[in-house]
């Protein structure tokens, strides 16, 4: 398990309800996210997990509730902005730049470690030149460490799907996160590849001490990595604890064995 | 064989990252530039630079702008021929209101101007997006259009309502009005469309045209690695207008000679953008393959018959190009989205191989 | 500055109240012109209903079905005979449009769908021209072209029926898409392609279906044009005029075609006569336009548009 | 495409390029025609160009001009500038020394012949102050848009009995060659007291109801003086009719007087009444017609349908007698044939008494009036005919003069 678990609060969720219309998405959840662990929120289907990443991305602003990072309230900000407190994000869905080679994608996630006057851009001289180098190395390096060299140059679009996350993942990772979002970073793999996937996630927490909040369907797997373990269900948190103890919740349990509770 | 990389091996990452990352391309294109400019100077006819070139470089500049905003940044504008027009009426203004002005800078702050337009016609583009933008560009094409039209201040108060390009020198030379010589114009126009080729490849492979690109293709995404999707689109509309401006100014002084609001009108927009759907939507080769296919079709339709003995009725022809250049957008939209610069790639791609099929 | 504002806020209502019967005049050209414009909205709106197909060559459509009609015309067919002929070739065309340029872009953008409506409508253009020729073709269909006085105003006996054409048009669509079985399959296309898959409704036939109705409203509009200004180019260019109608009304709503079409209609042509002149005139080109985006910024899902919620 | 297709296809293409080339002329006189058979003004430039080359051949069956051959080349420029251009270089390679043009074309290629030295014959719908000799030394019109304005004016006045407190419309092509006028107008309402309102009509002329409606029952204007071109006069002329306004007091400049125009207007029968100011007359009873039909059932072949578009036909005939007469006189000055567009422009500027048997008025040209005197004609459509209702004539010299001649506004170089 993770070394740096435990210290102090980097997100704090405070009871936050999102609704659309007439369905609440969210009611009242509070989670806290500490520096350096791996959390992971799991839930069924509607739960709301998605909803939650999303919030605290900046692409819905809750109707009620307020959301810290590093104790500052950011409750109300845009995803770019968010992008700048130092969070990343992959998708559900696979949301890779399809046009775009698995470099310039991986690159394209450098955005916010680049700075440029426009001018110089154009010229592509001096620092810009440097810069994009300087930035080349670095993401060589999350490519090395993904073992995805042999498709640097290969269109994003054309990949299979399971190196199209692993290449997200190094996009997200180019930025250099405080803390990682992963929806689902696993979904549709095979075990192999959910192990290096495993492997990629304790190593990215080990060696870089990201914090990383993950949403995994795959019970064996969230058990094995996750430090801690949020659940949701209906929009509400039933459980939070390390993952001995929401294995054995009650309200957990009837969650997933589908028994209706009011 | 002749086409061979092997034994070419990129040590750093600065020649990976290069324009031209092999040396027969860098050869070719080296060679390539020097010879557009001296052979066509030397060899060509009036009019093959009045009618084939010029208009040639000139429409590949147009359509650099619109592939830089619809190709990489995905926001598809058929407002091209107004802000080409406010470029072209703006050099007209400052060329006439400061006659000791160097025309390059006329040129370049034409395009600042065209640029400015540019971003306000773009502010929809954050609420907006698809065909709502594209409806959106033509309101610009239709109030540039008649703004420039009805207000005489923009044409000096010239009775005919036309701008005319005055008599303008380069170091020396003659390149615009009615004494410019067709070369000194053709040379002009190739250095411009020149730089600006080279600024757009540099743009585009760069943290611009990565930003550019990720709001085209996944915007949700782009949105959470810090791409800013307004600051973004903006800057697109503005460069995009920037050499949108360059080529209506461009137009007037260098080609046409003199013109009123007819000469950029939405079919102006449609030429352009057919250019960059067939050339190669995202890619600066594209923008100069296709430019050059649109300005041949006319003549080779016109002529062809003739060579081969044939005879067709001109009204025949027109409607004939129409339906070729209709037929190949679908047909490129359908069969190669890439147009003809990824054709030209995979020709490329085979005679690296050449002479072994694979 | 007063000045200015006396001029452009006060002076034209002055303006309206001080010749009412005038305005009347106006507001009825207006409705009748935008009677045609919803018309030609309405093909926009049954296409991408049914297939989020935004199509470009509406107008051209529109001017095609008015060439192939009179060409038939011309060429002495009766006049139901020359009706049939050129639906059937609007149907023909239709399934032509699906075979070769739609199934194959079945997956791609929207975008993408879009230009390549752009490509479709230039070649259309062209083929149109060289089926029937470019000269400006008289379109008599028996309606008389002659205006009479009511309460005061000056009304067209020809622009009355094609409005009146029109509404039953809209009217009947309405019909089809609320009542008939083919009609709510439409609907469920729209909704989402994958449900309409499941319960069994081929997305081909459907695709053909409504790019054949929107191929015979765009004879009806094309026959009601052209009796009015002749069948000539500009009759494409009255699909530009329904771009701005459909941004007001919302891409896929029915009732949003018909009032953005009145609204455009009715406020192009007081725009032109009463403000028009402040400002030199001519402004039917763009007037709409911009009044259609000032709306779209304030409400960009259109009048009737659900608000779109983007999934993330 | 295949590889042998592609080849194929280049080597047309390359063909096709290099016979776009000039090819010398040596023992012909090369002139060109504005041949629009595409674009909106399709319908004044196939009968024009018929009436051009037919007047050209006309001139060839017999002896050419003083054994000279005339060549007469073809432009289509879709009724836009940029190949208007393409085709002006092509002509320029092969020496041409005289054009026929009409519209915006004239406006953009006046600099370039001017600095080319070549002749350029406009037909009725070019710059305004083309008519000033020092101002567009190689441009010729035959009717400014200056003297069509006066002339009009002198009509409704005639029309009118007088136009003092009369409201006259004004209803341009909203381009500036459309608004030109205004200022004569403005001139000429001051002088006669009448009011002037302007009613600009899109230039894309897709509708133009709300403009009729506005002008009839508004302004309720006592006359219409109409400056269109393309297909708005048709469209004017309809909506017109439809508001009920007397067609018999609107008259058309020389860009709306065609039969072209008032047959897409819905038939003759519509367009009753109407006026169309005219620089050539009207009609097949003229001898030069006369000539060109004998000359065609001579050769066996039956004369060209586009000779009933008679208002066309006529003037592309009127243009190329003036350019033949202008190269007769040049030839006289230099026998050999071996002309330039100079020889042409002085040859032009001693035309004298020129009417071509009564198909234009009698033209004086000189080399500071480049319109021969800008007289015209008003004809009108009465029982399904056009009719002359005027002698040729001319209103208002002196304003004229003063707007043609005063130096201002000129572009700035």
């Amino acid at each position: 398990m993770s070394a740096a678990a435990g210290a102090g609060v980097l997100l704090q969720v405070e009871s936050v309800s999102v609704r659309f219309g007439a369905l609440m998405a969210l009611s009242g959840v509070s989670v806290d996210v500490r520096a350096g662990e791996i959390l992971a929120i799991i839930g069924p289907n509607g739960a709301g997990k998605t909803t939650l990443l999303n919030v605290i991305s900046g692409f819905y602003h809750p109707s009620q509730g307020r959301i810290f990072f590093e104790g500052r309230d950011r409750t109300r900000l845009r995803p770019p902005d968010v992008a700048e407190l130092g969070i990343a994000r992959t998708f559900q869905n696979v949301a890779l730049f399809k046009g775009m080679s698995v470099l310039d994608n991986i690159m394209t996630g450098r955005l916010l470690k680049m700075k440029g006057s426009f001018l110089l851009d154009a010229l592509y001289l001096g620092p810009a030149m440097s810069q994009e180098l300087a930035n080349r190395a670095f993401v060589e390096r999350i490519i090395d460490f993904l073992e995805i060299q042999a498709i640097r140059k290969a269109p994003a679009g054309r990949l299979p799907y399971g190196l199209q996350k692993r290449v997200e993942l190094a996009r997200a990772l180019a930025a250099e996160p405080k803390l990682l979002l992963l929806d689902e970073p696993m979904a549709g793999m095979n075990v192999e590849e959910k192990e290096d996937m495993c492997r990629f996630i304790l190593d990215v927490n080990g060696e870089f001490g990201t914090t990383i909040v993950l949403i995994e369907h795959d019970m064996g797997v969230v058990m094995d990595i996750s430090d801690r373990v949020v659940v949701l269900d209906y929009g509400r948190k039933i459980a939070d604890g390390t993952p001995d103890d929401v294995r054995t919740h009650p309200a957990v349990l009837d969650a997933y064995l589908g028994v209706t509770h009011d | 064989m002749i086409y061979r990389e092997a034994g070419q091996f990129k040590t750093t990452y600065a020649s990976d990252q290069a324009i031209f990352p092999i040396v027969q391309d860098r050869v070719v294109v080296a060679l390539g530039v020097l010879a557009v400019f001296v052979l066509p100077t030397r060899f060509a006819n009036e009019y093959w630079l009045q009618a084939i070139l010029i208009p040639f470089l000139i429409y590949a500049l147009a359509a650099l702008g619109l592939n830089l905003l619809t190709g990489y940044a995905g926001q598809l504008s058929l407002g091209t021929g107004g802000f080409m027009a406010v470029g072209a009426y703006a050099a007209f203004k400052l060329s006439t209101a400061f006659p000791s002005l160097s025309i390059v800078i006329v040129f370049l702050l034409s395009g600042l101007i065209a640029a400015l337009v540019g971003v306000v016609f773009g502010i929809p583009s954050l609420r907006i997006k698809g065909f709502y933008l594209a409806v959106a560009t033509l309101a610009a094409q239709f109030f540039l259009i008649w703004l420039f039209n009805k207000v005489a201040w923009f044409v000096n108060y010239a009775p005919s309502g036309t701008i005319t390009a005055p008599s303008r020198t380069v170091l020396g030379v003659t390149v615009t009005g009615p004494t410019a010589s067709a070369a000194a114009r053709y040379v002009l126009a190739l250095v411009f469309v020149a730089v600006f080729a080279l600024i757009a490849k540099n743009l585009v492979r760069g943290r611009i045209g990565r930003s550019w690109m990720a709001i085209r293709d996944r915007d949700i995404a782009a949105e959470i690695i810090g791409v800013r999707p307004l600051r973004t689109k903006l800057l697109a509309f503005a460069i995009s207008s920037f050499y949108c401006g360059i080529a209506g100014a461009e137009l007037v002084f260098l080609y046409l000679g003199s013109a009123e609001t007819l000469a950029f009108d939405i079919g102006l927009s449609f030429l352009v953008l057919f250019m960059v759907i067939i050339g190669g939507l995202g890619s600066v080769l594209g923008s100069f393959l296709g430019a050059a296919f649109i300005v041949l079709v006319p003549i080779f339709l016109t002529n062809a018959p003739h060579v081969m003995g044939l005879s067709l009725p001109v009204a025949f022809q027109k409607q004939l190009e129409l339906m070729v250049f209709g037929g190949l957008i679908i047909f490129f939209l359908i069969v190669e989205p890439h147009g003809l610069a990824r054709l030209w790639q995979i020709t490329k791609e085979k005679l690296r191989l050449w002479p072994f099929p694979h | 500055m007063i000045d200015v504002l006396q001029h452009v806020v006060v002076g034209p209502f002055r303006d309206i109240g001080s010749n009412p019967a005038f305005f009347g005049e106006v507001v009825i050209g207006g409705i009748l012109a935008g009677m045609l414009y919803s018309l030609v909205a309405l093909g926009f709106v049954l296409i991408f209903k049914a297939s989020g197909v935004f199509n470009f060559a509406q107008g051209v459509m529109v001017l095609f079905a008015a060439l192939t009609l009179v060409g038939l015309l011309e060429r002495g067919l009766p006049v139901a005979a020359a009706f049939v002929v050129t639906a059937a070739v609007m149907i023909a065309l239709a399934f032509v449009i699906e075979r070769v340029v739609l199934r194959p872009l079945v997956n791609q953008e929207h975008i993408i769908l879009f230009m390549a409506t752009i490509g479709l409508n230039f070649f259309l253009e062209g083929f149109g021209e060289m089926l029937w020729g470019a000269n400006v073709k008289k379109l008599d269909v028996g309606i008389p072209d002659r205006s009479f006085m009511m309460a005061g105003m000056q009304v067209n006996q020809l622009e009355l029926s094609a409005g009146v054409i029109a509404a039953v048009i809209v009217a009947i669509l309405a019909v089809f898409f609320q009542k008939t079985r083919i009609g709510r399959a439409l609907r469920a296309v729209a909704d989402d392609h994958e449900a309409a898959l499941s319960i069994g409704i081929p997305l081909k036939t459907i695709w053909v279906v409504v790019w054949s109705v929107a191929g015979l409203v765009a004879i009806v509009a094309g026959v009601m044009w052209g009796a009015k200004s002749g069948v000539q180019f500009s009759l494409s260019l009255i699909a530009l005029k329904a771009l701005p109608v459909l941004i007001l009304g919302g891409f896929e709503s029915v009732a949003g075609a018909i009032l953005g079409g009145l609204i455009i209609g009715v406020g192009e042509k007081i725009g032109e006569v009463y403000w028009g002149p402040l400002v030199g005139g001519a402004i039917e080109n763009w007037f709409a336009y911009v009044l259609a985006l000032a709306f779209l910024l304030v409400r960009p899902q259109g009048l009737f548009g659900e608000k779109i919620i983007e999934r993330v | 495409m295949s590889a042998r297709a592609s080849i194929v296809a280049a080597v047309a293409l390359a063909a096709s390029l290099g016979a776009a080339t000039p090819a010398s002329a040596d023992h012909e006189i090369v002139i060109g025609v504005q041949c629009d058979r595409s674009g909106p003004d399709a319908t004044v430039g196939a009968p024009l160009c018929a009436g051009f080359r037919d007047y050209v051949a006309l001139v060839n069956a017999g002896n050419g001009v003083e054994g000279h051959r005339i060549r007469a080349a073809e432009i289509d420029t879709e009724s836009r500038v940029p190949p208007a251009l393409a085709a002006y270089e092509r002509l320029r390679g092969e020496a041409a020394v005289a054009l026929a043009l009409y519209g915006t074309q004239i406006y953009a290629l006046a600099p370039r012949l001017a600095e080319d030295r070549i002749v350029a014959t406009a037909a009725g719908w070019g710059p305004a102050d083309a008519a000033n000799g020092r101002r567009h030394p190689y441009v010729f019109s035959v009717a400014s848009a200056a003297s069509q304005a006066a002339a009009a004016v002198g009509f409704a006045k005639h029309r009118l009995g007088t136009l003092k407190g009369k409201k006259v419309a004004f209803v341009p092509d909203d381009s500036p060659a459309g608004r030109e006028p205004i200022a004569v107008l403005e001139d000429l309402a001051e002088r006669e007291r009448f009011q002037l309102k302007t009613f600009a009509a899109p230039s894309t002329g897709a509708t133009m109801a709300t403009l009729a409606v506005d002008l009839a029952r508004r302004y309720r204007a006592d006359f219409v003086i109409a400056h269109l071109a393309g297909r708005a006069p048709s469209l004017a002329i309809q909506e017109l009719a439809r508001v009920g306004y007397p067609l018999d007091k609107v008259i058309f400049f020389v860009g709306g007087s065609a039969e072209a125009d008032v047959d897409a207007a819905g038939g003759r029968a519509v367009a009753d009444g109407y006026h169309g100011l005219e620089f050539a007359g009207v009609g097949q009873e003229f001898p030069v017609l006369r000539a060109i039909q004998a000359m065609y059932h001579a050769q066996g072949r039956q004369p060209p349908t586009r000779m009933a578009s008679s208002v066309c036909y006529n003037r592309g005939v009127v243009m190329a007698a003036l350019q033949v007469q202008a190269i007769g006189n040049a030839v006289a000055a230099r026998p050999d044939g071996r002309i330039i567009g100079d020889d042409v422009k002085a040859g032009m500027e001693k035309i004298r008494g020129f009417t071509l048997g009564g198909l234009t008025p009698p033209l004086e040209i000189t080399p500071t009036d480049h319109e021969g005197g800008g007289r015209l004609q008003v004809w009108q459509v009465k029982g399904a005919r056009f009719v002359p209702v005027t002698d040729w004539f001319t209103a208002y010299p002196r304003v004229i003069a003063r707007h043609v001649t005063a130096e201002r506004g000129a572009p700035s170089r």
